[in-house]
């Protein structure tokens, strides 16, 4: 049944994931959430990678670190997680399912344990040296982190720079170390990890643009590359967010972006993928950033922008002014004296321009990265031409070793979603193949039993930390925790030197046996760094986590009142008065369990659909698949060959060998969904058959939409009124059925981007340049003689797929460039056609005879998708595909728990990022049916019956559809609320309360201030 | 013969109708009602006699009729449903018709939230439609609203309006039938700017014969600015002031506005004129009574009675 | 259901200022679904008038309750005690609400602390719409469901007047015109042709302007 | 009670996600603020109440900021852009009983913006500063009097 499954006897419940960027950091919490012990390993001594490094992501602009920076921080806590960081893979022994992996930590020479990521040896060190993470914008020292947020949130030493290391003296940071946390004698260690499979996530690097002399970087202050560029744009970067020449300080008044630097080149065939919408998304930043009137021009060849709400991004930065050039940049000199810029370049018309400008960013491809060749040596799998790890396009995810596999940027260019989806595919694979040892090798950290507080009266402990002199360098500590003993409840304060100490805790478990704490106040640093580690401690000795409060007296308090220490003291008094006065109201939470159901519903028979179904049956778990059309299949089976080269049939019919040859899944063929109810884990969902009138009820956990899409059809370019125009998928048709037509053309002319335009703005399909590339080598092939002219608006063949141009280029495909506004005119000619356009360098419009005209039409959504996105209650996007709940870290969940979305329903994509979806889509899946009983409950809104007035205010502003009005009153379902608290604070009858943040429990804090304030001890 | 007005008489003989329309002063002041009336009683044949039009409190409309009558104008009084209950109205009318006015023209009347009492309670008891069928029982059948007798009945030539601009636009030939129907003798329309409009609404009146049942007087006005012009084609409900004529108030001269305006009155009056089943003119001068005499004089409605208006021939 | 909005709240304060201790009485049905007088703005408006007493240096005591139904005796009996304890009742209920504290409690003094405005429903969250004069004698049947009485300003039954424009009263764009809603539904239905018949005057007797209009049913009496 | 040397009390209604972790991320940085604002923090702006401002100022603080994620990217979809129109109806509120509407602002700010909570938490000070203390909490201090 598992035919993907292990070979071997033994399957172990582990994995090791390479690489802690976003990728791995992805893969290693859907493994670690689905029963898989999970080692994180990355070869910096910080995960993150290079999203921490981005500013904002395009399309939709969201602080990278807002997004991203949650992940960090579920990853450092999450049990069956361990993140190893600083350390290599020596080697890689054993065979899929059991695998032993020699592990080399190198020495940090800070000592994780003990360290508390105060940062007290990194505010004495006296060295200095240029700061990676920012590019040598600003400085760092030599024992540092790289930024606030990083994870492990502990120092790393820099042998290079240390003045110890060189010389033997300072020891600055061991002085200081009140913790005693530096082991400058540290040594490497060698481990050796059981795992059953190994994710590649080691990422990429970016273009060294100082080999590309002509344009001077590195010698020309104020050429930056674009991830220069994007840390001036941040606002925690070494500018604060302000762009500034590095030459002299002053803000620029016209900047240009080069593309293809280190892309698309002879040494780099490869298109980076993301380039054009980072240089897109820079510029429009940066107009925020300065004042009016500056300018913003972008050099590119095509502009990319290939990928869901990418044109719009591109449309609103060509109304905001940004100015696009289609001419690779070619060389730059520097101004003396002034430092800008001079660019002489030629225009699409063939003029010769100079420009000049005052900064200039070279968008810098991505490459292989540095020690890949050690890690591909030492896991032994293979890689390919460009140095990324090598796959084969029908198992993408699959390195050459079986049981390792790869994903993210290491796999090739791409931008963060791809990267994210990859990296849920490819533990979408390490699941399947780890089925039987799920939940072998992690269990539920145990936990006595709680002590019950009903009845009692509160009983606060109140513990301010002192975090070295963090916080007591500032704050009189002792005052605050003596005066903490005068608030109404409080039993007991105490002062520690590191709370979060081992010591520490220990203490406070102490005391709070002792002292019959019931309710526990930390005055100390940030609740979203620290508070699972105070409420994990709190728990230990039987107190509910949710009667513990803290008071964030650092981050927001003695870090920013330095030179205030009274006022700031009695902030921290303010401030401790209010987390008391609000524990005094917290109540008991508990998670209970709620039992579900394992099955999924996959809707939708193409090939993401089938491969989600597959992968989520291959590891037991049963299936539904409902297609609407009597066979699996969806858009695949109309085509001729894949851009891989690989017969679509082929590809097909073993899938659907595959789906119906697996017992777990059922194939609702002639089906349809017809409604849908309940939430994740529970849902209800009735299918009905064309040939069966009578309504099967499907009861199931989780919900994969894949419902594809299809090819527009209008009548643009003479399409259904001439018989030699055809679209693309008519030509995949007569390609596959040998048509003669193709055999005696003379000239065939295509023509790009056809699609409903004049109704909706325009998006790209994604597949159709690659598809046409492949197309072209096909008719060469059979027909060697054949002219093809390609008309295009930019080519957009991302990634890999850029050889494929060149390749067509070769083959002697001719391509002409057309805009909007000039568009191709297609004209009958008896049978054959003339198509007019203009050519662009000489300016003049040109007319050809074709004897075939291909379209290469858009594709559209599903004509149930609307439909659909009613029954499930899922929203579509601008475009009408389905949408995610986030763009860039939620790429196939819908906003809603329990529903994933996978392949062309959420936006036309290649067979292989279908299947990829499908994994993805599944991994996502497994994360909830793996569960044997979901945990429910926490900061949730729940409903007083009694009060409800049946309103509707909640179901119409629940953002997750989550409540519904059942007997008169509302329910909201504890395991699909999100905790958010918006119909909380709309109810009019005030019949919902979101837990842990009730009413009461809010106003608390502004009664703690307001009567501490009356008390009058204190200043306002 | 229903009431015998010098309106209805005309317009039995077939002759080309013109009324006009005289707005009662805001005030006692009885003379600015006379004056009008001297100034129009040579141009029109009646005139109408607004009541509290816009929801603009002003003189009685029947008061002011009875003066106008006084200075040999003949009176058109209208009568809303905006402030008068049926009661209120049968009452009035009883008045009315005993002190020797002859023509009503029956309205629903404008809302008086866009008047100067805008608190004040909207009657509307009646709609127009209602009111003008009470007239014409109250006339013909000798009965009160509430069917008991009345006996004298009041002689009354029954008048109402249609807006052929109105949305929606397919229903105004059928409320017009409608009004014919409920007991209309005569109706005058909205101001006609846009001709083109107005011709298929007069297309599908003649479809439907009611041309041949009611006399309709096709309403008209001079319009003085090109400001006037466009805050007719904003601000007033019901209005259709086409941008072409909007355009034509803006390219002259202000100097030469007013000569503008009454120049496209009249040209309007002369298509009017042509079309069939238009048996009359009715000019609203909108407190420009000076200009109506130009306007029948150039448009060659004068004198009166100009001639036989050959498409008009109400069999009732 | 019954919609109404929060008076001004200037008006509110002129009411109850000769008092020095408040009820402020929520009422949980039609009121609370359209945010009017619930629980939630009970307390918004306590605090707000305390906020405007200390402003004003008027110090009053404002209580806090609601029940389920003010037009229901029984309900209103559960607060009672707090009702003794105050110089005035500030009601955040219907019309009928104030005027059922004022029955149950004749000693009371009560005051409105909303306008009720219409019978009507939300037509999007947050927005609201007449629906329904109660006028007594329902006309719907004739008009596809559309009420002329309510939805055209001048509650024309042989409407629309001339100042339908672009489905927009004559009175403000912002208010469609109820007649060209009646069309529309008619023309959906087919049945445009009954428009053609004239309407006679409505029976306005069954309806507003009679003092104390009541419904009896001998059946459910106990 | 002169506004000379006084110093406003000011709560901050800050997110989980963006408004209260850039609020850390100004610690981080080290970055300068006054001390006049307390963050309470939620998990998301749409937590907020009308209810929970107008206590805030009944108790006597005389400034409050809510304080949420950059407007189109709530980590909660729609939260902040409930919260901006709730404090939009609480700053008429405020103004109609003479506390005056500008004691009260929404802020959209995303995590990596630490400089930016810290000017904003600058400026709210300055704002309130300079409006005096809240009428409420004037008055009150005149009847402790």
């Amino acid at each position: 049944m598992q035919q993907n499954g292990a070979t071997g006897a033994r399957v172990v419940g582990a994995a090791l994931v390479v690489g802690g960027g976003i990728a791995g950091m992805q893969a290693a919490l859907d493994l670690a959430e689905s029963g898989i012990q999970v080692y994180l390993l990355e070869k910096s001594p910080w995960i993150g990678g290079r999203m921490a490094q981005l500013d904002k992501t395009f399309p939709t602009n969201d602080c990278a670190m807002c997004i991203m920076s949650p992940r960090l921080v579920e990853c450092s806590r999450h049990h069956n997680i361990q993140i190893i960081s600083n350390a290599d893979v020596v080697s890689l022994t054993g065979e899929a399912g059991d695998f032993t992996a020699t592990i080399r930590k190198r020495a940090r020479y800070v000592d994780e344990a003990k360290c508390t990521g105060c940062g007290i040896c990194i505010a004495k060190c006296p060295w200095k040296t240029d700061s990676e993470f920012n590019l040598g914008l600003s400085k760092r020292k030599a024992i540092y982190t790289p930024f606030a947020q990083a994870v492990p949130n502990v120092p790393f030493i820099d042998t290079d720079l240390c003045m110890y290391f060189k010389r033997g003296t300072c020891k600055a940071c061991v002085m200081f170390c009140e913790l005693g946390a530096i082991d400058l004698g540290q040594q490497d260690q060698y481990m050796e990890l059981e795992v059953g499979a190994v994710i590649l996530a080691p990422g990429s690097d970016i273009y060294d643009a100082g080999l590309s002399e002509e344009f001077g970087f590195g010698r020309y202050p104020n050429v930056l590359t674009s991830l220069q560029f994007e840390r001036l744009l941040s606002a925690a970067g070494p500018t604060q967010g302000s762009i500034l020449r590095p030459s002299d300080g002053v803000e620029p008044r016209k900047i240009a972006w080069f593309q293809c630097v280190g892309s698309r080149d002879q040494e780099h065939p490869y298109c980076s993928a993301v380039c054009c919408m980072y240089a897109t998304k820079e510029a429009m930043l940066a107009k925020e950033h300065l004042p009016p009137g500056a300018e913003f021009t972008i050099f590119l060849m095509d502009l990319r922008a290939f990928g869901k709400g990418f044109d719009a991004y591109f449309q609103r930065a060509q109304e905001e002014g940004i100015r696009y050039v289609r001419c690779r940049a070619s060389a730059l000199t520097e101004v003396p004296g002034s430092k800008s810029l001079l660019l002489q370049y030629e225009n699409e018309r063939g003029e010769l321009l100079t420009e000049e400008f005052d900064m200039v960013a070279l968008s810098v491809g991505m490459t292989a990265p540095k020690g890949v060749s050690e890690l591909a040596a030492a896991t032994g799998v293979a890689l390919n031409s460009f140095g990324f790890g090598d796959s084969s396009p029908s198992t993408p995810l699959e390195t050459s070793r079986p049981g390792v596999y790869l994903c993210g940027t290491f796999r090739g260019p791409k931008d963060i979603p791809d990267s994210v989806t990859e990296a849920s595919g490819a533990a979408g694979e390490v699941q399947r193949l780890l089925a039987s040892g799920r939940g072998t090798l992690v269990s539920p950290k145990e936990f006595p039993a709680e002590m019950s507080q009903v009845g009692e009266e509160p009983r606060v402990g109140v513990f301010v930390c002192h975090c070295g002199s963090n916080i007591a360098g500032v704050v009189d500590v002792e005052e605050v925790a003596r005066r903490a003993r005068e608030l109404p409840g409080v039993v007991y304060t105490d002062h520690v030197m590191f709370a979060c100490s081992t010591d520490s805790l220990k203490a406070m478990r102490e005391a709070i046996v002792e002292h019959r704490l019931n309710r526990v106040v930390m005055a100390s640093c940030s609740p979203r760094t620290h508070e699972p580690l105070f409420q994990e401690n709190v728990r230990e000795v039987g107190l509910n986590p949710y009667l513990y409060e803290m008071a964030n007296i650092r981050d927001q308090c003695s870090w920013v009142h330095g030179d205030r220490h009274d006022e700031a003291t009695d902030k921290a008094r303010k401030l401790v008065a209010m987390a008391v006065a609000r524990s005094c109201h917290l109540e008991p939470l508990y998670k209970l369990p709620q039992g579900l159901s394992d099955r999924a519903l996959v809707v939708g028979g193409g090939v993401a659909g089938m491969t989600a179904a597959l992968s989520l049956a291959e590891q037991g778990f049963p299936v539904v698949l409902v297609e609407r059309e009597s066979q699996l299949g969806g858009l695949l089976l109309e085509h001729d060959t894949l851009s891989s080269g690989r017969d679509s049939r082929e590809q097909v019919s073993q899938l659907v060998e595959r789906v119906q040859a697996n017992q777990n899944v059922e194939v609702l063929t002639d089906s349809q969904v017809v409604s849908s109810i309940g939430f994740v884990g529970n849902f209800k969902t009735r299918v009905a058959s064309r040939s069966d009138p009578t309504q099967r009820l499907v009861e199931h956990g989780v919900t994969i939409i894949a419902t594809g899409g299809r090819e527009y059809r209008g009548d643009e370019h003479l399409l259904g009124q001439h018989p030699g125009v055809v679209t693309m998928g008519d030509l995949e048709k007569a390609l596959k059925s040998d048509d003669p037509r193709l055999r005696q053309a003379k000239r065939i002319v295509v023509i790009q981007c056809v699609g409903p335009w004049d109704e909706q703005p325009f998006y790209c399909s994604r597949v159709c340049c690659t598809v046409t590339m492949k197309n072209i080598l096909r008719l060469k092939e059979i027909n060697p003689s054949c002219q093809v002219v390609v008309l295009y608006k930019d080519i957009r063949t991302y990634g890999a797929r850029e050889e494929m141009y060149t390749e067509a280029r070769r083959a002697g495909a001719i391509f002409v460039r057309y805009t909007d506004d000039d568009q191709p005119v297609v004209q009958a000619a008896g049978e054959a056609l003339e198509v007019s356009f203009t050519e662009p360098s000489l300016g003049e419009r040109l007319t050809l005879a074709a004897d075939l005209l291909v379209s290469s039409n858009a594709l559209v959504p599903s004509a149930g998708a609307e439909e659909l996105s009613r029954v499930f209650k899922v929203p579509l996007g601008r475009e009408g595909f389905f949408q995610e709940a986030h763009s860039k870290l939620r790429p196939v969940d819908f906003a809603s728990d329990g529903a994933f979305l996978c392949g062309v329903a959420h936006y036309p994509k290649s067979v292989e990022e279908a299947i990829i979806q499908g994994k993805a889509a599944a991994a996502r899946a497994c994360r909830v049916i793996s569960q044997d009983e979901l945990m429910v409950g926490g900061v949730v809104a729940s409903v007083e019956e009694e009060k409800c007035t049946a309103c509707l205010t909640c179901v119409r502003i629940c953002p997750y559809n989550v409540p519904i009005i059942r007997d008169g009153v509302a329910i909201i379902e504890a395991a699909a609320c999100q905790g958010c608290g918006i119909c909380v604070g709309e109810c009019p009858a005030k019949a919902i309360q979101l837990l842990h943040y009730r009413d009461d429990q809010v106003l608390a804090k502004i009664e703690g201030l307001v009567e501490l304030m009356a008390a009058g001890s204190v200043a306002r | 013969m229903k009431a015998g007005s010098k309106l209805e008489q005309a317009l039995v003989e077939g002759r080309f109708a013109v009324t006009s329309e005289i707005g009662p002063p805001k005030s006692v002041d009885a003379e600015v009602v006379r004056r009008k009336a001297r100034l129009l009683r040579d141009h029109a044949l009646a005139a109408n006699i607004t009541d509290n039009p816009t929801g603009v409190v002003r003189m009685a409309s029947i008061a002011c009729g009875l003066m106008a009558l006084q200075e040999g104008m003949e009176p058109i009084v209208q009568v809303t449903c905006r402030d008068r209950n049926r009661m209120a109205i049968q009452s009035d009318l009883l008045g009315a018709a005993a002190m020797g006015i002859k023509n009503v023209l029956c309205l629903t009347g404008d809302h008086p939230s866009l008047g100067n009492h805008p608190q004040s309670k909207p009657v509307f008891d009646l709609d127009s439609l209602q009111l003008t069928q009470m007239v014409r029982n109250m006339r013909d059948e000798k009965q009160f609203q509430n069917g008991e007798e009345l006996n004298p009945e009041p002689r009354l030539f029954v008048g109402a309006v249609e807006n052929p601009f109105g949305h929606p636009l397919q229903f105004r030939s059928v409320r017009l039938a409608k009004k014919v129907n409920a007991g209309a003798d005569f109706i005058q329309t909205q101001l006609i700017f846009n001709i083109k409009r107005f011709r298929e609404w007069m297309q599908e009146v003649r479809d439907r014969g009611i041309h041949e049942r009611v006399y309709i007087l096709a309403g008209v006005g001079p319009i003085r600015s090109a400001g006037a012009a466009r805050f007719m084609r904003d601000r007033v409900p019901g209005m259709d002031v086409p941008e072409e004529v909007v355009q034509r108030m803006a390219g002259v001269e202000r100097n030469e506005a007013r000569k503008e305006g009454i120049k496209i009155c009249v040209e309007t009056i002369q298509e009017l004129r042509e079309m069939e089943g238009i048996a009359g003119i009715h000019i609203m001068a909108l407190e420009w009574e000076e200009a109506v005499g130009e306007i029948v004089e150039t448009a060659g409605l004068k004198p009166l009675p100009m001639r036989l208006a050959a498409s008009v021939s109400p069999e009732r | 259901m019954i919609v109404g909005e929060q008076k001004p709240l200037d008006e509110i304060r002129d009411q109850i200022s000769p008092f020095k201790k408040v009820l402020i009485l929520g009422c949980g049905t039609c009121v609370t679904v359209c945010f009017a007088g619930g629980e939630k703005e009970v307390g918004v408006m306590a605090s707000t008038l305390r906020m405007a007493g200390a402003v004003s240096g008027q110090e009053k005591e404002f209580l806090e309750a609601t029940v389920k139904r003010q037009c229901e005796w029984e309900f209103l009996d559960q607060v009672a005690e707090q009702i003794a304890s105050v110089d005035a009742v500030l009601s955040l209920g219907c019309g009928i609400g104030v005027q059922a504290i004022a029955e149950r409690f004749p000693k009371v003094r009560v005051y409105p602390g909303l306008n009720t405005s219409f019978l009507g429903m939300p037509v999007e969250q947050g927005v609201w719409s007449a629906r329904c004069a109660a006028c007594g004698d329902c006309v719907l049947g004739r008009f596809a469901g559309v009420c002329p009485i309510v939805r055209c300003s001048k509650s024309l039954l042989n409407g629309p007047c001339g100042g339908s424009h672009d489905g927009v009263c004559e009175i403000s764009p912002d208010i469609p015109c109820g007649w060209q809603l009646i069309y529309d539904r008619l023309e959906v239905l087919g049945l445009l042709d009954t428009l053609e018949e004239i309407v006679p005057p409505k029976d306005w007797s069954a309806g507003m302007g009679r003092g104390g209009r009541s419904i009896v049913r001998e059946d459910l009496k106990i | 009670m002169s506004t000379n040397g006084f110093e406003p009390q000011i709560v901050a209604f800050c997110c989980h996600y963006c408004a209260s972790a850039a609020a850390d991320l100004a610690g981080s940085m080290r970055l300068r603020y006054p001390p006049n604002i307390l963050v309470i923090k939620l998990m998301c702006t749409g937590r907020i109440d009308l209810l929970h401002i107008l206590r805030a100022f009944e108790g006597g603080v005389d400034g409050v900021m809510v304080a949420g994620c950059l407007e189109g990217n709530c980590h909660f979809i729609s939260g902040n852009t409930q919260a901006k129109r709730r404090v939009q109806y609480a700053k008429q509120v405020l103004e109609s009983i003479g506390v005056g509407g500008e004691r009260l602002e929404m802020f959209n700010l995303s995590s990596s913006e630490g400089p930016r909570f810290a000017k904003i938490a600058t400026e709210m000070t300055e704002r309130i500063r300079n409006l005096g203390p809240s009428p409420v909490s004037r008055q009150k201090k005149e009847v402790v009097k």
